[in-house]
Order: structure tokens, then sequence, then C-alpha cells
């Protein structure tokens, strides 16, 4: 598979420029983490001073990268000041909890935002299309914040849902049914709100590719066949619209990592999100790289996804 | 023509916004950042009609608003006199469109009665004039950091689909590249190179511009797209045949199909990078107190306390959602007419 | 009508190919396959001067390559085509530039050869503009000229091409082609899609623009019976070669090659069916 | 009891029993403790010297529920220096000597008994016999010794360690006997008993090994087993869940008991929530799920109070906190660091007629009425007045005045140019900028409104929000700022730890940061009476001293102090025992003597 | 004969045995919301017989896509109707959209222009039969397979299983010709409309396509509706040929008869158009092609008058004032013209 190794190798480049740039962007960056001991009065400037050279921050970047490189190699990804533990440890439960979160929301948005987009789009300029538009352009005007303390106020008003968190702090004593219906409810807050964000663009971009292809002959030709409404739509036409859907798909899996920091953060899912809100405050260094790092490996894994996707889907790409 | 007249009134809705945020000295009774320390957080001034007596009135009114004794801000209408409302009133003084001074306001009440039509905030400043003065700032900034964008990925876009090969491939990978590195912490350093001195809204406006150029990716990508179709049309062809340049073959063939997606993409941009600035507050690099803009004002709603409690703090994000409304209108109107001329 | 052909053929060639090859190769994604398609192997051609020359040949047998080779739009892998006796050097842009403007190509009419975003006017200004050799009022007026030249209504000039018939259209594509006064007219299938009776309305526009204007032309079709009907030289392609070239009388009343033969055979078939019904009817 | 079978050979072949099991032997025995030891309080064993509380006698039971705003980083008390982890550290482990929250005072704890020597240099603690690990192992002065080891190892660049050196020699500790432990300080040091406050005391069978391979600060992080972190604070670890809480049981060897004697802490676990901000700690609160919430800001108190009727919870202002907010300008020697502009303005902050007028234009009152909602009090002097011990009474408080403010500018040659601008004697107008942490709403909104009052003198302020760490590099780095503000203090009374503050040598001397030598006469003043202070013993002598140096301080108004919040915090009124306080940790100080007050109304959560 | 005693009112006039489509009066006109409506196809009537093969002349803008589209309730939204089209004596304008689709694809189908783009590129082509077969018939997924195989191979598709997994862009002209013609034939239609299917198509391939048509046309005796712009193809395959100008009907008969004998001097024109490449060409004496001069007139509601006049070569004065009514000047003829046959 000639192509794919091609992209495989584009992904590493790409991974190789990130973290270089990461590094960069860091450097400029101001301060480091062990300021935040100055404000102490009770700790010295040296002691200060000794921690940065016992970490290293006081070489220059190209060891700092060379010595980065080499605990990637190791599987350590790097090294947590303020954690005192390997990178990769801390960032893999969160990645597992972020995914948990945003695969659910991408998996709604688009099973929404498909058949509404699709629907809105049989009948252009009709009242529930002019609705769906005003309302996406509505929801497109709200920020994300609001949107979930908005839903979390909700929550509290009606007792209906908790307000956070991932897992009540009882989790471990509920049974199997038990433990899925505390993590449902927990998950209906941060999930509707990244629903709600990206619903409106999915909707919009659905309806438009959709009625470019339901000008096309093939579709007045399958109706001249005496294929009904429904399956003209979603047989015919969609397959038809779905180069740049699928293109905006490969976009919605490589944001999987990094779409929901601002939710996580103010419903307290313990995701990669606070982490490195977190750790980009108070310059975590190897904290950050490492999530960007793996935020970038899902981006890559994003686009090579659509890339197959869209040889599974149109034909006219591939050659048997 | 039908789309000619949507045109004709999503422009004229969109610019009656922007005259009112353009001559925002003159529609707002109010200085942005005079505070009255004694209404932190006083709700809207409820215009009446009816008096407390049940007597109508021609001109509306407004009762002063007074500090409950007990409450920490929380407020009650003094109904002991009636403050009519007057047009044209003299008030604190401004510069209409930034040049020319100027003491008359649209509207207002005599002192000491303040009218405060959308509340006001933790310092008491009139959350209206803010609304209006912000959208300035915000509306110029939104618009910049879109059309950085747009300009960056239209170029970018055009030479990797048009030209092709490794240019192309350099481009998208560039532009992969920019999809996701870590922006903040460049933001972050670029705002530690500025020094402190220039203006804050100079600042604020430069940092905007650097967003701007971060987003040329997404832009860029669609681009390229339309690009690509667009070049392998016999109507290119042809057009080399009579020895056009490849920049006259960009400019006259194939820019023109760009303008539909720049359009949309330009409407759905503007609210998105206004809003970027509460993230950008969020962060320490939005645009510094006392002048206003709608980034900061909606920050405000960050803070749970502020949304429970004071619900008109929400009214500036319904300024954002009418320009952005606006903006999209426009641009569906464009996208609308533009297709009808091309199929 | 023969002699007056084989007078012509005297006429020195305007156009020469020598042994053009010109091969695409096409590589799928998540595929190690290559495609290759020989679009053209080793072809001869000369165009006479001041003739119709017309190339017949089924979809795909390389005419439109063959034909944007000689349009000097594409650079030929191995080959030489030489133009008005001297050699055409794709290396050298500034020769090419000067080149363009003698020969042009008129296209199928589709909805990608014209600009819709254009109006009619625009389009034949495109190349005057592009050339620089008109400008302003000027420039607008050329237009009007050639417009009536092709039978246009100059008043139709702002309209755009989208609200023309399809012969109009092709009309307009001539008028753009002639801009330039170019010596060499290459027609690609310009009269593919169009009606019989629009056709035959072209081709008089055509035959009547060659003695006012003293255009060789290049007549791309896939219709034999067509161009049988007004060509000089007829030259068949099959599969990427030229299997047979001469005058019209020559390839219509001897043809050698099998294709040849085949291509008159299925044109004859519907043509008796035609003649048989007529005779038949009126009995 | 399983617990007490196992736990009994161990007590008594402690050490010797230990060092013959191999590793891995240690490994599964702590293990199997883990599993088998019940958390349930443990008999009072003959020869213990329990400390007796004071509180009202509460019952066994419940879970208490608390968020915090971020993810504590580690468990090891040497390495640890964010909020997070010191609080829960600070309840898996004890100190020798603490300060009690409510008195201020300092009071024995794993020690019965401290001496100190006439010279104030030797320090002599008994220790209390009897105590044990939490994980049933005893404690003795070994492990004194080898905790303090640890802190003083330069190689281990513990934070803690600078409060253990002394006139620049760290403290000598000796082991006399095994439970007696001699502390000898290079130079005699005011209220030294109150360094011990919070230091932890580590079990040297657990820790020794990754000490002795200099491994020592990836010891005890969040990932190790529980069985192998133990304390001697009421509770110890029984699960981290990444992200999102750490659950403590009861320590069932802790070496407190109520009046009845009964074993504290009474309750069952206190389990930490990780909730990433204040409002999603408001939120949890108000939702029931948390039963202690400290330090609310006070709107959100607000809020909560409008509630806290019928969610049956309740709040409480405490009163000032120690923390002082200031305003600060920059003074730093800015030769050779190309920041012309700000020394050219360094004229204007280094007079202090404009620092006064600065201070007296500013409007106190309306900081505390809009940034604290009315909870707080304006400050003068960096003592906050709810520091009873120490505060100087006598410092004036100026009230606000703009034509005090506008005369001290006209007698330091600034003047007013026609539309009111503020001009120097050179003719420059006076624009400075302000930066603060923009993550910090208080302090933006405080200079806010220094913005609004200093405006009205006709100065040009401008108003930079900075990412803290940014502020942090331009403050402590680059000197690249011309006036901050930022907060200090808070967690002792003592006047020691403000050391580095007020020395001019000293690493948060803000204002002037690393000068050679007291750049002003006031300052010298403050370094000598600080340092007499320090050695002076008698607390009516240094209550003297300090008292001379609050006056300097406001008279030369190196800071320009604005406001101190008032410490607001609440809890379910379930909760019994609730007794916070003005020093932290606020409310769980005295988690050992909480207790749920009515049968089955454990922490809420656990019934989610 | 005389001029007006062949002038016979419509309902009078049928053919001999029961049409299987009676068209009669049918008027479509476009409106566009600021533009004066013109019809695009103005008072249409005709009929066909079961089994038949009726071709249908005429230039592009004549009117003849439209009148399939009509045929098939396919006309966009902003169209209006009025007529009657009475397919097994039903009257098609009458029924609502769900029966339409029972009729579409079922009872009448169509073979599209440009089968390259009237199949979807997305979808292989044995599913798009498949589609059509399960939108009128219950079955299984295997049934229907065996089905379209069948289709396929009734239109003479040889590599039925290459072509069945295939994509459109896989398919060779000829061969996505065949396919469009199984997708029309799939649910065996009582009538097949083609419309201008073969233009695009090589001359070879184009002669074979005509001969399946006919073949298939005899086998299963469905009827056919074959709209071009080339008389040449009608000859010796049509039944009969129907000749439109402008939105109208202006001849149509017998197509030996028509052929041999057209009557309307647009007929005239069309027939003079086709090339006589063998037997030498037919050439003016200028050297030029014979046409029918000037192009279609623009429609406009308020023309009158014969629409043929400003192009014909036999108008009078009269053409000009008054559009001729159809006359039939001998059985199974008609035309619209006052001067036809000059």
């Amino acid at each position: 598979m000639k192509y794919l190794e091609r992209r495989v190798i584009h992904g590493i480049l790409l991974l190789i420029g990130v973290s270089v740039l990461c590094f960069l962007f860091s450097d400029l960056a101001p301060g480091s983490f062990f300021d935040e001991m100055k404000l102490n009065p009770q700790i010295s400037s040296e002691t200060v001073a000794a921690l940065r050279s016992q970490y290293g921050l006081d070489k220059p970047l190209p060891v700092r990268y060379a010595r980065w490189v080499e605990s990637v190699l190791g599987g350590e990804w790097g090294y947590s000041f303020a954690y005192n533990s390997s990178v990769r440890s801390l960032l893999v439960v969160r990645a597992r909890n972020t995914l948990l979160l945003t695969t659910l929301a991408t998996l709604f948005s688009w099973l929404v935002a498909v058949p509404l987009g699709v629907w809105i789009s049989n009948h252009p300029g009709k009242w529930y299309d002019r609705l769906s538009m005003g309302g996406t352009s509505l929801l497109l005007s709200v920020p994300e914040l609001v949107l979930v303390f908005g839903l979390l106020y909700f929550a509290i008003r009606t007792h209906a849902l908790p307000v956070g968190g991932m897992t009540s702090v009882g989790f471990d004593q509920l049974g199997l049914w038990g433990k899925t219906i505390d993590l449902v409810t927990h998950l209906i807050v941060p999930v509707t709100t990244l629903v709600l964000a990206s619903l409106p663009v999915l909707v919009r971009h659905v309806r438009a590719s959709m009625v470019e292809v339901l000008k096309l002959p093939f579709i007045q030709a399958a109706r001249g066949h005496g294929i009904g409404p429904a399956r003209l739509l979603f047989r015919y036409a969609l397959p038809a619209a779905g180069n740049p859907l699928i293109s905006l798909f490969g976009l919605s899996v490589a944001g999987l990592l990094s779409g929901s920091l601002l939710v996580e953060v103010i419903t307290g899912w313990p995701g990669i999100g606070p982490l490195l809100l977190e750790a980009s405050m108070s310059r975590d260094l190897y904290v950050v790289v490492g999530a960007v790092m793996s935020s970038t490996l899902f981006m890559v894994f994003g686009s090579l996804l659509a890339d197959v996707m869209l040889v599974v889907v149109d034909p006219r790409i591939r050659v048997e | 023509m039908a789309s000619k007249r949507k045109i004709v009134a999503a422009v004229m809705f969109l610019l009656s916004l922007h005259l009112a945020i353009l001559l925002a000295g003159f529609v707002a009774p109010y200085d942005p950042a005079a505070q009255n320390r004694d209404f932190p957080f006083a709700p809207p001034t409820r215009v009446r009609f009816v008096d407390a007596a049940g007597h109508l009135h021609a001109r509306p009114f407004i009762y002063q608003c007074v500090a409950r004794p007990d409450g920490i801000y929380e407020y009650e209408e003094s109904r002991e006199l009636r403050y009519p409302v007057h047009l044209f009133v003299v008030g604190p003084e401004y510069k209409l469109v930034g040049l020319w001074p100027s003491r008359v306001h649209l509207f207002g009440v005599e002192a000491p009665a303040q009218i405060f039509l959308a509340g006001t905030d933790n310092y008491g400043r009139d959350q209206f004039s803010r609304i209006l003065y912000g959208g300035q700032i915000s509306v110029a900034a939104g618009l910049l950091a879109t059309g950085t964008s747009l300009l960056l990925g239209l170029l970018i876009g055009c030479v990797s689909g048009f030209y092709g090969k490794w240019l192309d491939e350099s481009a998208m990978r560039l532009a992969e590249l920019f999809l996701v590195l870590p922006w903040l912490y460049l933001l972050l350093a670029v705002r530690a190179f500025l020094p402190l001195h220039i203006s804050p809204t100079q600042t604020f406006l430069l940092l905007v511009v650097v967003i701007g150029t971060i987003g040329w990716a997404r832009p860029a990508r669609l681009i390229r797209g339309i690009v690509l179709g667009a070049k392998n049309r016999k109507y290119v062809t042809a057009s080399r045949s009579f020895g056009a340049s490849d920049y006259y073959i960009l400019r006259r063939h194939v820019l023109p199909h760009t303008y539909g997606i720049l359009l949309t993409q330009a409407a759905l941009l503007v609210p998105q990078y206004v809003i970027a600035e509460v993230t950008l507050s969020f962060f320490g690099l939005g645009l510094s107190e006392p002048m206003p803009s709608w980034g900061n004002l909606l920050a405000n709603l960050q803070q749970y306390n502020v949304l429970v409690s004071y619900w008109w703090m929400f009214l500036p994000a319904l300024a954002l959602v009418l320009v952005s409304f606006g903006y999209l209108n426009v641009a569906n109107a464009f996208h609308e007419r533009l297709q009808s001329g091309s199929t | 009508m023969g002699t007056e052909a084989v007078g012509r053929a005297i006429k020195p060639a305007l156009v020469k190919a020598r042994a053009l090859c010109k091969r695409y190769v096409q590589r799928a994604p998540f595929s190690r396959k290559k495609f290759v398609i020989d679009a053209l192997m080793d072809v001869d051609l000369e165009i006479a001067l001041g003739c119709l020359t017309a190339l017949v040949g089924e979809s795909g047998s390389g005419k439109s390559t063959l034909a944007s080779c000689l349009g000097i739009l594409e650079k030929p892998d191995r080959g030489e085509i030489w133009f008005e006796g001297s050699k055409v050097s794709f290396a050298n842009s500034r020769e090419l530039t000067a080149l363009r403007p003698k020969i042009q190509m008129v296209f199928q009419d589709s909805a990608g050869a014209l600009n819709p975003r254009f109006s009619a006017a625009q389009i034949i200004e495109e190349p005057l503009e592009i050339q620089g050799r008109e400008s302003g009022a000027r420039l607008r007026a050329r237009a009007c000229e050639l417009m009536e030249e092709v039978g246009l209504s100059p008043d139709a000039g702002n309209r755009s091409p989208l609200e023309f018939s399809g012969g109009q259209r092709q009309r307009l594509a001539i008028a753009r082609a002639l801009a330039l006064k170019p010596t060499f007219l290459i027609l690609d299938e310009s009269l593919s899609g169009l009606d019989l009776a629009t056709q035959a309305q072209i081709l008089n526009l055509l035959l009547d623009l060659q003695t006012s204007h003293s255009l060789t032309y290049l007549l791309i079709s896939h219709d034999l019976s067509l161009v049988g009907q007004v060509a000089d030289f007829v030259a068949v392609m099959h599969h990427g070669k030229i299997v047979e070239c001469g005058s019209r009388q020559q390839v219509f009343s001897a043809p050698q090659h099998a294709h040849t033969k085949e291509l008159l055979a299925s044109v004859g078939v519907v043509e008796a069916a035609f003649r048989t019904a007529q005779v038949g009817g009126g009995q | 009891m399983n617990g007490y079978n196992l736990a009994q050979p161990e007590r008594s072949a402690h050490g010797i029993y230990m060092q013959r099991l191999g590793c891995l032997a240690t490994l599964f025995l702590a293990c199997a403790l883990s599993c088998l030891a019940s958390s349930d309080p443990q008999p009072l064993q003959r020869g213990e010297e329990l400390q007796t509380t004071d509180n009202e006698v509460g019952r066994y039971g419940g879970n208490l529920v608390v968020a915090q705003r971020s993810e504590p980083k580690t468990l090891n008390p040497v390495t640890a220096a964010d909020a997070p982890s010191r609080e829960v550290i600070g309840r898996l482990m004890a100190d020798l000597i603490h300060i009690n929250r409510a008195s201020q005072q300092t009071e024995p704890a794993l020690v019965k008994s401290w001496s100190m020597s006439k010279d104030g240099r030797v320090f002599t603690v008994k220790l209390r016999h009897g105590v044990r690990f939490s994980d049933g192992q005893p404690f003795d002065a070994d492990d004194v010794v080898f905790s303090f080891q640890v802190y003083l190892d330069e190689k281990v660049h513990s934070p803690q360690r600078d409060l253990l050196v002394a006139g620049g020699k760290p403290v000598e500790v000796q082991k006399i006997d095994q439970y007696t432990v001699r502390f000898t300080l290079a130079q005699p040091y005011a209220a030294a008993e109150r360094i011990f406050d919070s230091l932890a005391m580590m079990p040297r069978h657990l820790l020794e090994k990754s000490y002795a391979e200099g491994k020592f600060a990836q010891a005890w992080t969040l990932n190790t087993s529980p069985a192998e972190v133990a304390g001697l604070g009421p509770f110890r670890m029984k699960e981290y869940v990444a992200g999102q809480r750490i659950v403590l049981e009861r320590n069932p060897y802790y070496w407190k008991a109520d009046r009845n004697k009964n074993r504290l802490p009474y309750l069952d676990e206190l389990i930490f929530l990780f909730v990433g901000n204040e409002d999603a700690q408001v939120l949890r609160f108000q939702a029931g799920d948390t039963d202690v919430i400290s330090r609310v800001s006070a709107e959100n108190y607000a809020l909560l109070s409008k509630e806290a009727p019928s969610r049956g919870f309740e709040l409480f202002d405490l009163g000032p906190s120690l923390e002082y907010n200031f305003l600060v300008f920059n003074l730093n020697d800015l030769k050779s660091r190309n920041l012309d502009k700000i020394a050219n303005k360094q004229a204007w902050f280094e007079d202090l007629k404009f620092r006064q007028a600065v201070s007296s234009a500013i409007d106190r009152d309306d900081i505390v009425k809009l940034v604290y909602a009315g909870r707080g009090v304006p400050l003068w002097g960096n003592v906050s007045p709810s520091n009873k011990f120490w505060v100087d009474q006598a410092l004036p408080h100026p009230s606000r005045s703009l034509e005090g403010a506008r005369k001290q500018l006209k007698a330091a040659g600034f003047s007013w140019r026609g539309d009111g601008q503020l001009m120097d004697h050179q003719g420059q107008p006076v624009e400075f900028s302000i930066i603060a942490s923009s993550s910090n709403a208080q302090r933006m909104k405080m200079a806010t409104i220094i913005q609004d009052d200093l405006s009205k003198l006709g100065m040009n302020v401008h108003v930079v929000p900075l990412e803290f760490r940014a502020l942090l590099d331009r403050v402590f780095q680059t000197y690249d700022y011309e006036a901050s503000i930022m907060a200090l203090g808070g967690g002792d009374a003592d006047p020691n730890p403000e050391l580095n503050v007020w020395l001019s040598s000293g690493g948060t001397h803000l204002w002037h940061l690393g000068e050679p030598k007291p750049a002003t006469d006031w300052e010298a003043q403050i370094d000598q009476l600080m340092q007499k202070q320090m050695v002076e013993l008698k607390y009516s002598r240094r209550k003297h001293l300090y008292d001379q140096v609050q006056e300097l301080i406001g008279q030369n108004l190196p800071c320009v102090f604005l406001a101190t919040p008032n410490i607001l915090v609440g809890a379910k009124k379930n909760v019994a025992n609730f007794r916070p306080a003005i020093l932290e940790p606020n409310t769980l100080w005295n988690v050992e003597q909480l207790y749920f007050r009515q049968a089955g109304a454990s922490g809420s959560g656990a019934a989610r | 004969m005389g001029l007006f005693t062949n002038m016979m009112p419509f309902a009078t006039v049928s053919l001999e045995g029961a049409a299987l489509l009676r068209v009669r009066a049918l008027t479509v006109t476009y409106s566009t919301r600021n533009r004066q409506s013109a019809p695009a196809l103005r008072r249409v009537s005709f009929d066909i017989a079961p089994g038949e093969i009726l071709g249908i002349l005429g230039e592009s803008g004549s009117g003849k896509s439209t009148l399939a589209l009509a045929i098939l309730g396919l006309l966009p939204a902003n169209c209006s109707v009025e007529g009657t089209i009475l397919f097994q004596d039903e009257d098609l304008l009458q029924m609502d959209e769900s029966r339409w689709r029972e009729i579409r694809g079922a009872k009448i189908s169509m073979i599209f222009q440009e089968p390259g783009l009237s199949l979807s590129p997305v979808m292989r082509v044995g599913d798009q039969i498949a589609e059509i077969i399960r939108a009128h018939r219950p079955g299984n997924g295997k049934t229907r397979k065996l089905e379209c195989e069948a289709v396929l191979r009734g239109v003479r598709l040889s590599e039925v299983d290459r072509i069945y997994r295939a994509y459109p862009h896989q398919l060779s002209g000829g061969e996505l010709h065949r396919v469009a013609i199984a997708q029309a034939l799939a649910c065996r239609p009582d009538l097949v409309i083609a419309d201008e299917s073969t233009r695009s198509l090589d001359v070879t391939v184009q002669a074979e396509v005509l001969n399946l048509l006919r073949e298939i046309n005899r086998k299963r005796g469905s009827a056919l509706i074959f709209i071009t712009h080339n008389p040449a193809l009608l000859a010796g395959f049509a039944d009969r040929v129907m000749v439109m100008y402008a939105g109208g009907i202006v001849e149509q008969g017998p197509t030996a008869q028509v052929f041999s004998r057209p009557l309307h001097p647009y007929t005239k024109g069309l027939l003079q158009l086709i090339p006589r490449s063998r037997n030498g060409t037919n050439l003016t004496s200028e050297g030029r092609l014979p046409v029918i001069p000037g192009s279609l007139p623009a429609l406009n509601p308020s023309s009158r008058g014969c629409l043929f006049e400003p192009r014909c070569s036999v108008r009078t004065a009269h053409c000009q004032n008054e559009s001729p009514g159809e006359v039939t000047p001998e059985r199974g003829r008609r035309v619209s013209c006052f001067n036809y046959g000059n």
C-alpha cells in the first residue's frame, strides 16, 4: 500500500513538526513552571533555581528537545513537573475519558445533523428549513461556555442530572447497570453541550452539499424511475454528497481529543481538557506537548480515516 | 428579482446594525466607561407609559432606581418622581465616528435618574452603551480576523489548488500543522513580546490579526477544492490558448468561483471570531478594561453567579446573535444569487 | 468537387506533426497499480493550408489529445510539431505565447466552454484583452463586429451565455476564436451535441469564414457522415494512431483500413434505411 | 478482628522484623494488610499516649465530600508545592508541633511536650508513646530524624527546606532516645516552634529505600498503591481516580481521641472531588454533592446564601483573611535592561508623594463593595485586622481624598493640562499600565476600579490583564511592567514567614528585587527591625518591633495596600463540630472531629 | 383536398384500436416570477397505441423534453400544466404523487439523456437497477439480483457479473447506454420514453442501440417514444413520426409516408439536412449545406400567427396573422400548415 505508506510518513513528519513548534512556542511563552514558587515568601530563589536545573529547564532548547525525544522513544512521553510522573501515565487515563465523551458527542451530532440536514435540504425555503437555519445561526453565536452553564443551571434546578464529574462517589459499589446509569446521567450535560455546539456547522454543511447534489440529473432520473423520496435522499443523494461531509467527518475525528477543552473544564469531566488547561497555565511543558502530540495523532488518524472513507464511498477515486 | 430583494433586505438589516454601532456615541446615552458605583448589577430600567397612579402618559418615562437598603446588589424603583425620556438630549461628550466631538445623545433622562436599557454591570456601567461601543471593537476585530484568515486562505488555497504538485502537497501539510498546533502558547508569546504601552485597542487588534493569521488553514482547504474544480474548466483552457497568464486566469476565471464559499465562510467566521475573544480574555489576552467589547461583556457570563443572577448580562449575546444573523443572511442571499447566476 | 479537393491538396502544409507520442499515467490511491493510456502513438499528420481537414474517430481514440497538442496547449512526450514551416518549441514560452494567437481552438459546446459569469461580449473581448489588442470602447466595438460576423445580434452582447441556444453559443465560441485573427482553427468536437439543423448552419458559417479569413481548419468529429460533406481531407484515428488519411474522395470511395470501413458501414446502415423509408413511403 | 491480630506481632518486633523480610514479602504483607486490615478504629493499647480533644462527642460513620478546584499532583509531603496536594497531604500526615487554627497558637501534636533552651537555640521534644502510622507500624525518633534528613537534603529540593535554615545553617537534628529528639539552631529564632507546623513526619520503613536510591521525588505519587502510603494523619489513602477524586479512609491508629476515649476520626471516609474551578465547586455544593465548601467568593456566597435555608446548608463569614492585596510599582534597577520607557516613569513611582497620592485616591470602600460585595475589609498595611496578635492597631487609616491626592501631586511638581490630564514637571503626561492576573477576577476588578479612580486625578492608566505565569515572569524575571496588582500572605499569622517580603534582600521584595543593599533608609530600618524581631523571643518586644515595621511600611508605601476578602465557607447543617478558621485549611483543619449529626445522613454523594 | 373540409375537431380523431396513451390539448407553461410566462408546449395532442414506436422529431427547444417530463410528471413545481394525459384510461394529471411514483418506472419509464450523468456515480450499476425493482415490486435481495441480471442480459450485455458490480465511470458509453435501457425496462413498462438518448454516442454504437430498442419493442410489445433531432435515426425504426416545432406539433404520420412525402415545410427542411456522404454530397451550388434559415423563435405569449412563418419558404400573408389548425390531409396523417404540400 504505497499510498498508506506515504500518508504514514506524512503523519510522522507532521508529528515531528508539531513537536518542534510546540517546543519553540513553549520557549517563547513567558514564565516557567517553578515561577509560582517565587511568590511564596518561604521559598528561596536558590531552591527554585535548583529545581529548574534538576528538571533541565536551564538547558538550551535543542538539548531539552533531544531529551524529550529520548523519553518519547522510551515510552514515557516526557515528565510532568507537577505530577512527578511520566506524561504517558497521565494522558492515558484522561484520553480514555475524553474519548468516551467526544466520541459519543460526535456520534450524536452526526446522527442528528445528517437526517436533519437531509430533510431540510429536500425543501429549501420551507418553514422548517428557515427555522433550522435560524436556529443554527442562533446556536452559532452562543459561546460554548454559556451553553454549558445554562445546562448546568437546568440540572441544578431540576435535580434531574448530576452537575459535573464523570461518576458519582459511590460508583464502585454500584452494579453494572447502576454504573451504566450513573455514567450516562453524568454524560448528558457535557455531551448535549458538545452536540449543540457542533450541530449548527454540521447541519449547514450537510444541507449545502445535499442541495448541490439534489440538482444533479441522476436524481431527476432516479425520481423518473419511481424511487421513493426517502430512498432517493438517503440511498442516492446522500452518498453522492458524501465527499465534503467525509472531509468534515475527518475533522471531527481529528478534534476528538482537543475539541472539548472548555466543556470538560466547566463540567469537571476528568479528560485531557482540564489537564491541558492546567498544564499550559502552569507551564507544565511536557504535559502540554504530550497532549498536543496526542491530538495531532488523532488529526493524522482523522485525515487518514477520511481518505479511506472517501475511497470506500466514492468509487471514482479508486480503481479496482 | 426576488433574490435581489432578499439581498437588499439582508444588507439593510446589517447596515442598520452597523450604523448603530458606528454611531455608538450618539445612540448610547452614557460613556461606556463611566462607573456608577452605587448601582452595580442594576436591572434594565423599565420604560413606562402608565404611572403608579394609573395615569397614561404619551411620553415614555422611567422611575429612578434606588438600592434596596438591606440587600446586596438589589434595587427597587422609587415611584416618587417621573423622569420622562427625552430625545436629543445633551450628555457626556463623545466623538462621533471617532472624529467629531459632540454632546448630543439620541435619548436620555434628567439627572439624577439614569436610564439603563440593558442594565448595568459590576461597576454600574450602562450595558446598553457598552454593547454599542463594544460592537465597534468586536465587529472590527471579527472582520479583521475574518479578513486576514480569508485573505491568507484565499491566497494559499488558490496557489495550492492552481499550481498543484509539491506546492499543493506542502501547503496542505502546512495546513494540517496549523490545525493542530497549540496556538495559545504562540499568543501568550506574542503578548509577551508586545510592549505594555501601546494602546490596549491596538494590542488587541494585533492579537486578533494573529488569530486571523492562524485561521487560514480551513478556508484554504475549502478554497483549494473549489480552485481544483474551476481550473479544469474548458474556458480556462480556452483562455490559455489566447495566451492568458496564470494571474489573468486566476483573477478572471478561478477566483469568482470562490466568492460563494468566501461569503459563507465570512458569515460563519465573523461571529466565531467575536466569540473567540471570550476565550482570549480567559487567558488574559482579551481587550483590557475599561474598553468594552462583546467578548469581554460575554466573558462576564463565565461567572456562574452572574449568569444565574443577572439575566441582562445575556443581552450582549443577543447583540452578537443579531449581527451574526445579519451576516449569515447576507451571505445566504448572495450565495443564492451567485448560484442562480451560474446554473 | 473532387477535383477541387485534389487541387487544394497541392498546397503547402500549414501544420505538420511528426511522430507525436503522448502517454497519460494515472495512479490510484491505495494502489501501486499505474494505468497507462497511450493517447498518441507515433502520429504523423499534415494539414494543408487553407483546407478543411477532418479528424474522425470514436471516443477515446486520441482525437482530443492530438487537438490539444496541435493547439499547443499540451506538450507531446515525443515528436515534433511544425507550424508555418518552423518547429514549435515547447520549451520556449515566449515563442509559444507569440504563436498562440495564430492557433485557436473551439471546443464542444458544454457548460464548461464559456464562462457563465461573463456576458457574451465579455467572452469575445477576453482574448483581445489578454493580448492587449484593443481597449475601452474599441474593444466593445470589435466584439460587436465579431458577433455580427458569426450571425449573432450585437444587442445580445450583455446576455449571459446560458441564455443562448446551443447553436448561438457555438457561434459565440467561434467569434471568440476569430478575435485574434488566427490562421489555424481547431474545432474540437465543436459540432457534437448540436441539432442537425444547427450543425448545418454552423458548418456553413465555418465555410463562409474560411474564405473571408483565409483559415485552415482541423475539424474533429466522431460523425463521419457529417464531416464527409465538407472536408477536403479526412484522417481517421483509432486507438491513438492515424489509420487512414487522404482526400475525402479517397477515404470514402476506397477506404483502406478496416476501421474506416466499419465507420462507413455504420453510416451507411442508417442512411440506407432512410432512403428506403423515403422511397418506400412514396409508393 | 483480623486487623488486630495481624497488627499484633508487628508491634512487638517492629524495625528488626521488617528488615528481615525481603522486599517481596514487604510488598505482600502490605497488600495483605490493606486488604484485610479494617479501617475501623483500633481499640486503645496500653501505653498509648493519645491526645484528647475537647470537642463535642460525635458518632462514627459517614463520608465527607469536599470539592477541590484542581487535582492534587502528588502525595509526597516533601515535594508538594501546590495547595490541593498540600490540603490532601495535610489530612494524611501529622506534624510534631501544630498551630491550632482556631486559637492561632501552637500546641503539641506528635510531641507531648517540648522545651527550649535559654538562648532559644536548642529545642528538645518528647514524642508520644505508642503512636502508630496508618499501616500499623510504630512511630519513633528514627522516623523524625529520617524525615528531617529528607527535608534538609539539598538534592531533594524540598520547598520547606528554606524554613529550616536559620542564620544560614540548617537545623541540626539529633536523636536522644527512642522518644526524644533534639533540634539545634545556628541562631535564636523567634517562635521557632511554629516551623514544625505542617512538616509531615514520614515513615522511614516505607521511604528509606527510595531515598537511598535518590528517587525520593518520585516516591508517593498519586499512582502509588495505597498500601505503600502511610502517615500519621487522621486519614489514609484508599483510592485515587485520575482526574476525578481521591478517597481517604479512617486511619484506625490515629493518635487522638475525644473525651469519651473514642478514637478519632469519626468519619469513615473523606473524599476530595476535583472540579476544576470555583464555579464548579459552587455548583457541586449547591447541588448537594459536597458537604463542605471553603473560600467561596463573595458573589457566590450571595448566590448560595439565598438558597441556604431551603437546601440545608449553612454559610459562615469568618471575617477578613490574612491575605493582602496591593498595588506595587516597579522600582527595580532597570539599568542594562533596555526598558528606558519604564525607567523614565520610575521617577514618579519613586516619589513618595506620588505613591501617597495614588493611595489616597483609591476608594478602598468601593473595592470592598464592588469586588467583595461588602464581604471584605479595606487595608492600609500588610497585616490583616484579623491577625489579632500582630496587627498594629495604631496604624492610621486615612480616608479617601481626591483633594489630598491633588495636593500631594502638586507638591511633587505635577500639574494638569487643559483637558485634565496630569503632567509631570518635565511636561510628560502621566500614563502607566497596571498588570493583573487575568484568571483572578477580583484583582482584575480592583485594577478596573483603580483605573477609574486614578483617571479622576488625570492619570491615564491602562489595565493589562496577563495570564498568571506571564505576569510572574514580568514581575520576577524581566521587570517589564510599571505597576502590578498582586496578593501575598495568608499562610501563618506570625511575622517570620514575611521576612522574604520585607528584607531588602528577600526573594519576594517585589518592588525592588535583589537590591544589593537597602536602597532607602527606611528599607534599611525595616531590615534591622525584621532581623531583630526574628531573634527576639519575647512576644511583647517582637510585637513592638513589628509595629514599627508596619508603621514604616504605612508611611513609605512601597505597596499601596488595598483590601482583604473575608473568608467565606459553607457546610451542610448536619456536619457537626464544624469550626472554620481564618488560617488554612479553613474548614478541614479539625476534620478528625467532624461527624454527621443524624443517623443515615452520610455524605449525599454516596447515596447517589 | 380542400383546405377546410379536412379540418376536423380533435374529439373525433382516433386511431384504430385502443390507445395506450392519449394526450389531449396538453399545454405546459413555465412561470418565472418576474417574466411573462410563455407556453413550452402548446395544445399538444397525440395518441400512442400499445407496442407502437413513435418518433418525435424536433430541434432542441421545440418542447420535446418538456413533453417527456410532463408524461412522467417530473416537471418542476413552477410549471402549470393544462389538458389531459390519459394513460390506460387514467388521467395522469389528476393523480397524486404517490400514485405517480407507482407508475413511474413501472408502467411508464424513461431512458434519460446522457446515461453518464443520469446514473448515480457512487452506486453500483446493479444496485441502481435493483433499487428500481425494489421500488415497485416486493421481493428479497436475492431474487432482485437474479432479476437484475436477467434484465441486463436482456439488453444484450455480456459479462453481466462485471457490469452488475461496476460503477458508472468504469463502463463505456455503449455499456452505460444499455444499462440506462435496462433501468427503463427493469419493471417491464408499457411505455418507454427515450429522450435524445443516442445523441452522445459514436455512430457505430448508435446503430446497435437502435437495433436493440427495436428488438425489445418487438419482443416485449411495449410502446416506445423515441425523441431525436436526427430524422435519419427514425427511418426504418419508428412506426410513426411526430414533428415538433416551438412547442407544437406541426406534422405527424406514419414514418414512411412522412419521410417520402413531407407535407410541412419544416419537415421538408429537416429531411433535406440529412447528409448524403456515400453517394456524393448534397451541397448547394455555392458549396454550402442546405439549411433551414433562422432559428427557433423566442417563446412569448403574445405571438400571433404561425410560429414557423419567419423561417418558412412557402409563407403567405395569411400565415402572419393566424395560426394554422391541424388538418388531416389523408388517413393517419396530420399537419398544421395552411400551405402544406407546397
